[in-house]
């Protein structure tokens, strides 16, 4: 057992020490009928070419997506991490170190943290940000929660344009958490009218930009007009990448800014572990759920970093903390961050150059293609088309030729004829002139 | 050296990535283009490797020594986990491919759910939880749901020992439950008859931690399940210290309804510096039902993802995270399950608590133990025998450092003074518990031989020394501005 | 470009602290007409992921062994590295190092090379080795020139089980060095007689075990001979992981061992970087080439390692040096270091018995094919089989099948009948009952 | 704290891998099963992990600071090249796989010819030496098989300056030539007219390091080259410092025969503490023919490999290594060229001169320099600032450790009395150059200033202080032995 040094002659030895006959006698206290005499019925122990064949067998049912034409999008991106950000972040100290609750040996993770919450900041136009969240769905809930506890209001007005996974995960905490929500029907047409349903019992509104059809929209005026009646402003992100290109939410007027962060540093991974941003203004620093990182000096005098704040978390609050949250995504925060140190400003701005110039050609392109309707007018590097026939079987077809077209927007909107034909497509740096050929060529077919 | 931030390294110009020129195309932004800066600094990359192994250069983790941190388990984390987890059929798919195309990361999925039911003793999991909060989160919401379907929404007392981690009550309270502590017997568990007293038609569930954080079993577990069961209530047991009986004993034959499980504690995906996590969630039959979406299942030799509360689904209380879940940490925790085997489970536990009885037993004598043996998987201290030393719990902790040993846990758990958990798991061997333990003996005659000052000033040799976390907490200073923006935000 | 800080900025800085008007100043003592004006002619700079595409493209060419069935061996030997290893070796400060010429900020390294040094002599059987050499068959030629230099003779006498690569290195060697080689005919038979060839000219005997064509042969008679004729005994192993099942040179009386140390910690990386393990005998130190790192004490008396006997060495004896050689193999002796420590005593003698089990059942498994005739008595984890067919042929039609079926003879040793239809054949712990099926069904079809 | 050695941590009984059990079969050993014990320890992978991580630690590598050795070229190693080393189509194939099956191999080690081909200016590349100074062995054997080929044999005197790499006399000695040293100016170039005077019909060659081991370019060279031509001679260029012309001259318009390329220093493939390197050789269209085994060629779209002398390669004058060269070194160079481009070797090599000078011209007033500047990408002093200091060129580097730094080559180049030599690299940025001008000056400074002491005690913040070589030297310890094993060992 590779893992495991002890020895039987160790075992012994410290079983002597402790005065116990056996192991087993240790667990004395544990119901006898609860007691098992042996392994439960699972495989016995394997090496390590063992367990690699029979993961690798399970990974290679899969299609990855750096092996095909590949446009999907929806909350994820594939986007190219360069080498050095893994390499980094397996760094022992890095990779197998706790939350850094003993700030002397810590000041790597804690540094790390403070220039994170700053680039944040930065991208996102707010003043300030926590050391990260789970990833940008449970930030969303998080920044609704807050919104409630700054205004003492309990509705929350979500935008149709907010990705379905995220309205839904706030739907299922008002549920049981006692709040209520008015949401929008899917605003894949850009009409939306988010303004007029803001009321005096509104605490947050919550939009997506791009939202979850591609659209990009200027907020300001819905900024000012939830400010007006007392309620934050709540805008979500799902490509942060977009924000080295358009202007940040902070600029126009939001409260809070939610984030997933994973198209910088961290892979698809099919869904996780991502890592979600959260930032906001100085005055609801006090509100804000999750891990803060704050900037103060050592016995010597010397600047140092420590967890601060942490009078509004669960392990000192109890019942009256902020979150019952307790872990941040420490090491995607890690990887954002030196993905985001080798980009800086040059390096983002080009980069999200580079996503909007794909997916500004993919539009022309798929413009040509006759049963396809490009539904887009403002986008960053994702947009909707309107098929000629349903997503879902088009998308089908296509992943049968390798080709991954993009996510039918039936999948996360179902039972809406509405959206039964439409199409949410990316692209990003990754994708070729070869790729978005093949794309056009295989919806040309699957369509005629 | 000191390591400067990157905002204070950074240099226009400079840029650590090289990204061809973007092609022709026409500007779509519809008027939103970002018209400032961000604002971030330019560095090349043999600065950003440089910078940031600098850093690491200045944390503490499993790779670089002991670290017997109570309640964290923080045990060995093998290379072939990150890189199964990397294998490009797992770590570039995306969470909406087409089913057809992620069959393997869906028998995955599943056959992580077969082995985590199979331990423990539970007929159906939940995947999606990112961590072990989160896994309350959704345990306690899927009572709350069952309480509902049952008609008996009125239950929402939910009954906490006052040893709980502090995420217990936290979670109870998020959803509306009010909380109601549960004292503890000099034994350190639960009291039992304090608890019956306090059963009743209002009671939605007792959240309990076994083996408990004072790292004792709950001996009376199964009286405590028959009862909470019989006044109607559901059995939440906290599963952050199932390393201790991993393998050995199935929380479902101790009557639990629900319980979360830290898969980077017992199964070792690395913790990062502070996550990311994965709590996936085993429910009882009673519970089952109403598991959040998505769930995986298999139908004709294919495997499916039911994403809508529909169909066999129709129960499920809503969803808590985009997508599937973890992924990336479900793959490092099948590989180290693999790895282990059953057969290397039960040992797991074994070692672990064997580990734990053995500092336990060797320091008896010269720190106090606030509990009689044998304990579980770690070992608890209280302070009593700094007992006019001048010497803090802090203190000692701290002084540990220098030694080159990452401090156990302090001040936890709350039930006994100056607490000192130490956990140190079965993936440590015995010469290294055995200069452990020799350095604990050395300091604590020291510190009753009156070298209080010597504590106070520790660490010495660290990158910093202690830190002013009041000051921090006074005045945060949450991030970098540049010179002169300080004063302009005072303004 | 991403590896270069300066910006224009800086460089117009310094120049004015130089003095310099242009970077190109700088350059004035180069001939005016071997100054170029411009870049040479070959692509301008690439990113990440284009460097990677135009890699990855070339990388596809190739049939990677662990993607069929694979039983290339002869000097090279395809084994399961834990990922540890890796990781390990990639760390910064093993990686970036230098050569630790400066002992207080690189006890790493040493301590490192102490360990591989002592690991090194326990698996050979010898007193003491040295810190690496390039790789097997650098080592074998520096064993030779050893031996020349300790016996002051110059004749070597090379048995023809030697590794073909390995005899041409020593034979070129020795023609523009100034020594004789005598060169056994290819000892496919296992009936060589080497004892009757030496003579008191002859400064070594090199011999090979398991030889290339995968015999093993007791060497104590052979090294009887060769002490009573004044000549050294040098033992070269291609395939280290047999000295975890089978008798070591020291024990048979070897003077100097030469292995190639690539199955311990190495891939197979199309031959290179690879690891050359080299030991003699205590008396014979101070004739050894290469690095060697010994222990001492630092000025507070703690253990500590330094390099060490570099008198020995080029920098400082310059033409009277014992070899030119100046670097070693670091990296892949970690690596060695690192998989030998995995293994331990228990892991090793595991590991020699799967390999040793998979030959031992492939071979039982060919001798029922028709048209192959297995070459093999005693051998570890390789054997040579005589096919009724030229060897290369059927290699090259399995190889369209994807199935990698060994080394045929003929291609070290060309223009020899003798060997034309045989085929040297390796089985490790990496290969599967699966894989030697479909070497025997494949074998059947093309035999047929 | 300490770490011990692994064979003092081992016990019997444990193991860090897990292989099954071996399969029925007939042993066929033939006797040959080894009896005793091969006494190796056996350690769990956790401790096997952090022993290493440990050691490690005690290691300096340009990751961690600015490195600035003369001569080494420690640049910045991209973890691209390593990734791409790892794919496992060059990874994981074998070097005599059928040739149909390694055709991406084939044409990786025909684009990397193509390079250092086109960045020297030269007509044919030998790939198979391993490091630098077995590329020197390649050309100057090559240099021997065409004066053998010409009926020349009898020319065997190598001119070799003064200030040359041991390993270029070492090297010309190995293959029985008689080296014959050429001394310098004080301008610290070769001596041209003591060098004609030397030029006769027994002369082989010059071996000329250029820029030079002083960091000075050869101006003469061209002069050099035509002399050793018309007297008969090849000229060999040792490449150990191309760093610092790549891209922008190239040698074969120097009139270079042969040149090693140290793709470790030039193209930046890690040293790992050590090696591996690789030294592909340059050749001229003199001494093309002569070019060792194996030779890849492109025929009919198809790469060929020859290995043996016949046909195209009949001249081959043998073999020097195993198999192809060191092919993972290839990778890594090759990415390496490819990231940067012509247009970023031209600044490469801009950038080093420019960093070195900069270093030069900003020290020139507290330390000595022994020539005038420019300089190339080197910046040599030698010891007439400590004059009288009583703090020697060692104390001087060696308290540079204590600030963070690597410290500089020491006494080398041997011509220049107490040398200190500079070499920054590219890839160091003017924030960490500053740094370290003004910790040298402070250092020449406190040295001036009668600091002597503090000097030798230098360094004190390390893993160890200075060690004891000549003891070392004296009685050799080259191995761990079982306590008493060494008593036997000495009886």
């Amino acid at each position: 057992m590779r893992y495991l040094p002890l020895t039987e002659v160790d075992r012994r030895d410290m079983l002597a020490v402790i005065g116990a006959p056996s192991v087993e006698a240790l667990f004395k206290d544990v119901p006898a009928a609860a007691r098992r005499t042996g392994p439960v019925d699972l495989p016995m122990h394997a090496g390590e070419l063992e367990v690699h064949r029979q993961l690798a067998a399970m990974a290679d049912k899969n299609i990855a997506g750096g092996t095909v034409p590949f446009f999907v999008g929806a909350g994820a991106y594939r986007h190219h991490v360069p080498s050095s950000v893994d390499y980094l972040i397996q760094r022992g100290e890095f990779l197998t170190a706790y939350t850094p609750y003993q700030p002397e040996i810590a000041q790597g993770t804690l540094q790390v943290l403070f220039e994170f919450q700053t680039q944040v900041a930065l991208l996102t136009g707010m003043d300030v940000a926590n050391a990260s969240m789970y990833d940008g769905s449970t930030a969303c809930v998080e920044a609704v929660q807050m919104a409630n506890r700054v205004t003492r209001r309990t509705k929350a007005l979500l935008s149709g344009g907010l990705h379905p996974h995220y309205a839904e995960i706030v739907e299922t905490h008002a549920k049981y958490g006692g709040f209520t929500v008015v949401k929008g029907a899917p605003d894949f047409a850009g009409t939306e009218d988010l303004i007029a349903q803001i009321d005096g019992e509104t605490s947050c509104v919550v939009v997506q930009n791009p939202n979850f059809f591609g659209r990009l929209r200027d907020l300001t005026k819905l900024a000012e007009a939830a400010h007006a009646k007392g309620a934050l402003l709540i805008v979500a992100v799902t490509e942060v990448v977009s924000l080295g290109a358009i202007t940040p939410p902070g600029e126009m007027g939001a409260d809070i800014v939610v984030a997933e962060g994973q198209s910088i540093g961290s892979g698809l991974n099919f869904g996780g572990p991502y890592v979600g941003l959260f930032a906001t203004k100085d005055k609801y620093v006090r509100q804000m759920p999750g891990r803060l990182c704050g900037e103060t000096v050592d016995a010597d005098g010397k600047r140092g970093f420590v967890l601060t704040l942490s009078t509004r978390e669960q392990h000192i609050r109890r019942e009256k903390a902020t979150s019952n949250i307790c872990t941040n995504a420490g090491l995607c925060a890690l990887a954002f961050t030196i993905h985001l140190s080798l980009l800086g400003e040059d390096g983002l701005t080009q980069l999200a150059s580079l996503n909007h110039a794909a997916a500004s050609r993919l539009a022309d392109k798929l413009a040509g293609v006759k049963g396809v309707e490009v539904l887009a007018d403002a986008f960053f590097n994702e947009f909707t088309v309107k098929l000629s026939k349903p997503a879902a079987e088009v998308v089908e077809a296509l992943a049968a030729k390798k080709i991954l077209a993009g996510v039918p927007a039936s999948r996360l909107i179902p039972n809406d004829k509405s959206v039964e034909n439409l199409l949410v497509i990316a692209a990003t740096e990754c994708t070729t002139d070869a790729d978005m050929d093949a794309l056009v060529a295989g919806l040309k077919e699957v369509l005629a | 050296l000191e390591e400067k931030l990157i905002f204070e390294q950074g240099e226009a110009g400079r840029c650590g990535v090289d990204l061809p020129a973007a092609p022709k195309h026409t500007a779509k932004l519809g008027g939103l283009a970002r018209k400032g800066g961000v604002g971030l600094p330019g560095l090349a990359e043999p600065q950003v490797v440089r910078h940031y192994t600098r850093l690491s250069q200045k944390n503490y983790g499993i790779d670089s020594g002991f670290f017997p941190l109570g309640s964290c388990t923080m045990k060995h984390n093998p290379r072939l986990n990150e890189r199964m987890a990397r294998l490009p059929g797992f770590g570039d798919i995306h969470p909406l491919q087409p089913v057809s195309t992620v069959q393997g990361a869906l028998e995955l999925i599943d056959t992580l759910a077969h082995w985590l039911k199979t331990l423990t003793g539970m007929p159906a999991v939940a995947m999606s939880p990112a961590a072990g909060a989160h896994g309350e989160l959704c345990g306690m919401v899927a009572i709350k749901a069952a309480l509902e379907a049952r008609g008996e929404g009125h239950r929402t007392r939910v009954l906490v020992p006052e040893s709980a981690h502090g995420t217990n009550p936290a979670t109870a309270a998020v959803i509306g439950f009010t909380v109601d502590p549960i004292p503890a017997t000099e034994a350190g568990r639960v009291d039992l008859a304090a608890f019956k007293a306090k059963l009743g038609p209002d009671v939605a569930a007792i959240m309990l931690t076994n083996p408990n954080t004072c790292g004792l079993f709950e001996g009376d577990i199964r009286e405590i399940a028959d009862a909470i069961h019989e006044a109607g209530g559901y059995f939440y047991c906290d599963g952050a210290n199932f390393n201790a009986i991993v393998g050995r004993v199935r929380p479902g034959d101790l009557g639990v309804d629900c319980m979360h499980i830290n898969l980077h504690k017992t199964f070792s995906t690395p913790h990062g510096g502070g996550g990311p996590g994965s709590g996936p969630v085993v429910l009882s039959e009673r519970l089952a039902a109403y598991a959040p979406l998505p769930w995986t299942i298999l139908k004709d030799g294919k495997f499916q993802v039911l994403e809508q509360a529909e169909g066999e689904a129709k129960a499920a209380f809503g969803r808590l995270k985009a997508f599937h879940g973890q992924m990336g940490m479900f793959v490092r925790a099948l590989a180290y399950m693999l790895s282990h085997g059953a057969d290397g489970l039960w040992q797991v536990s074994g070692d672990a608590v064997l580990n734990a009885n053995y500092i336990l037993a060797s320091l008896k004598d010269v720190m106090t133990a606030p509990f009689e043996g044998p304990c579980m998987h770690e070992a608890l201290f209280d302070d009593r025998f700094l007992e006019g030393t001048g010497v803090s719990t802090l203190d000692f902790a701290k002084a540990l450092i220098d030694e080159g040993y990452h401090p156990m846990t302090m001040y936890f758990p709350l039930v006994v003074h100056g607490a000192l958990l130490v956990e140190p798991t079965e993936t440590e061997d015995k010469q290294t518990l055995d200069l452990f333990i020799g350095t604990l003996r050395s300091l604590a005659e020291r510190a009753k031989a009156g070298a209080a000052e010597e504590f106070h000033a520790a660490p010495r040799l660290t990158p910093r020394r202690r830190l002013d976390e009041t000051l921090a907490a006074r005045k945060p200073v949450l991030r970098w501005k540049r010179a002169g923006d300080n004063a302009m935000a005072a303004e």
